[in-house]
């Protein structure tokens, strides 16, 4: 909203914010096509790009040759100590009263999308359910009725963790299916569930990789 | 009754879309093209009472809150017609009070509107994601049947209740017209009634008190009675200018 | 990868490394965790990084307070018709009056309770509120003064959607402080806080979550 309105971004850095945007290779033929410029002028600002990286905590990847060049963004090689290190306090993290409530919802009441997630649970789970996915406690697939959208369920590996043979073996898990099946149903006509439309932007766009 | 005509239903459409007594007052005053301050209120306060009277009657919740303001632009009101009246302190404050409230929620009215022009015209995107190479499961400390167990339950217990107007809370409010015609009688009766002494006798609760008085200030500019204070913080006199009034 | 290993980083670029490779909010105290430095280093250093990515395609987004501060990364907001060309998601741009005025009253003066939201607007805000952070535009924590109460603040998804790094770039922001500043200093003068006529019930409920 302020000044920048006028900023032109130049080439170099609308090819950082859709590679940041993406997170995974790219093709030069889609930078290409996505920016309106031949292949050659992509591969200068890749270079641009590339170097104006070389002191930053981010570097440029790149793999293959000639039209087969994918590029994307990664962590520079000299943190790769410190990440590995991050991700493993992470991954032995306790999960947490907000993680566990959202991976309970799943467990019970999975496969499920994440409106009803946040429905149910009244915030947003869009970074829990990033983590818990991380963590291998849950696993995604395209819905059913609607491909462009993701269930969630509790991974195999979770259930034989727990010790239980299959969900309904659960405490109390009749009477939880019960509870919720009666407020979704009281609250309809009022609920305030976002629609597809009211997701936020990185939900829509998870859902659509 | 009020200076301006109103149309009947009026209102009705309104009340279909109202979000509350301060967004109905503030809607008059703007309509009105006024400033905020106790001019403006005073022009408003018949407006306003009439919306609150036609509210329907099964959201007795929401209508309180519509009456509290309604009280206060009533006290505005009074102090209009009869400068005689001196407020105490907490009356002033409330006047004070809401004119603050209202240039509040103006000023957050206004900030809606910007962020309404500029939401979604210019959005910052977060990292997409990044595939995930190795697979792990790494289950923690915490992730055990008995937590799990706990947490859906604590899920189920803050699961919001059905979402509906609270039912009738408070007991049905005398209508405006009601309290007019009551009020008419008692005139009638006794040449000279106290104000309190009237609302008193109805066991007011404070709604009464509020339209009785209303009642009061309309027939005092209809010219139908007189009202004398002679002292601050006397009882409020009523006197009848002539006993065969018409009946509202 | 040869000599670079040894590359010693600054502080700057691990963390710039690290907010790329989490890429969801992070907090100073997370920062000076995982790097082993102060909080104030941190804050140091994340300046020098907001800096530095002054002219790139990304930028730093911050929200919240003393120790509090989130930080994240995110494509530049001049980036966003490339971005939104690109995405085959709808996104959302729809809010209505009641949520426009919410979010004004959380975005110019959050945190706040939802008893004071609910004096601002003058009705009872449960459900706008339940709304909004089902959409992940608003946030809730418990308030620093009294752990059973909440507090509602804006998320990053919400100053995304707008446009800004942070809450002080958005228009007017100083001068509308200003103005705030003069009703909350009535407003204790007048020590008219909601009265128990003026507040809903389920209040104590929700406090409970």
């Amino acid at each position: 909203m302020p000044s920048d309105e006028q900023v032109q971004l130049s080439v170099e850095q609308k090819i950082e914010a859709i590679l940041f945007w993406k997170g995974e290779p790219t093709t030069i033929k889609e930078l290409s096509k996505f920016l309106g410029f031949n292949e050659q002028s992509i591969i200068d600002a890749l270079k641009d790009l590339e170097e104006s990286l070389k002191h930053r905590g981010i570097v440029l990847q790149q793999k293959g040759t000639g039209h087969d060049i994918e590029v994307q963004l990664g962590t520079s090689a000299a943190a790769s100590a410190l990440i590995e290190q991050i991700t493993k306090d992470e991954l032995s993290k306790d999960l947490g009263k907000a993680a566990l409530e959202t991976l309970a919802i799943i467990l019970y009441k999975g496969p499920l999308k994440r409106s009803e997630i946040d429905y149910i649970r009244g915030v947003n789970s869009t970074f829990i359910i990033r983590n818990l996915l991380i963590r291998g406690l849950i696993e995604k697939q395209p819905s059913p009725g609607d491909q462009r959208t993701m269930v969630y369920s509790s991974s195999f590996e979770l259930l034989s963790h727990l010790g239980v043979a299959k969900v309904e073996d659960l405490p109390d898990f009749a009477s939880v299916q019960e509870e919720i099946k009666k407020f979704k149903e009281t609250n309809q006509e009022l609920s305030h569930a976002p629609t597809d439309g009211q997701q936020p932007a990185e939900q829509a766009q998870e859902s659509a990789q | 009754m009020s200076d301006t005509p109103q149309k009947e239903g009026e209102f009705k459409v309104k009340t279909a879309a109202f979000e509350g007594p301060l967004d109905l007052l503030l809607n008059l005053i703007e309509k009105r093209k006024l400033f905020i301050n106790d001019i403006s209120l005073s022009q408003v306060a018949e407006d306003y009472i009439q919306h609150v009277n036609s509210l329907p009657t099964y959201n007795m919740s929401d209508r309180t809150q519509f009456i509290v303001i309604a009280s206060t632009l009533l006290l505005i009101k009074a102090k209009s017609l009869l400068p005689t009246i001196s407020l105490t302190d907490d009356e002033q404050g409330s006047i004070d009070d809401l004119e603050q409230r209202l240039r509040e929620l103006e000023l957050m009215r206004r900030l809606g509107g910007i962020i309404k022009d500029n939401y979604g015209t210019r959005i910052i995107f977060p990292r997409g994601e990044i595939k995930q190479t190795i697979q792990v499961f790494a289950p923690s400390q915490d992730t055990s049947v008995a937590n799990l167990t706990e947490a859906i339950h604590r899920v189920l217990f803050s699961l919001p209740k059905k979402i509906e107007p609270p039912k009738v809370t408070v007991k049905k409010a005398i209508s405006l017209e009601e309290m007019i015609g009551n009020l008419t009688d008692r005139i009638q009766r006794a040449v000279r009634i106290s104000f309190k002494e009237f609302s008193q006798a109805h066991k007011a609760e404070r709604v009464h008190v509020i339209v009785s008085f209303l009642a009061m200030l309309e027939l005092v500019k209809q010219g139908v009675i007189n009202v004398h204070q002679e002292n601050n913080f006397d009882e409020i006199q009523m006197e009848s200018h002539d006993i065969g009034i018409p009946r509202y």
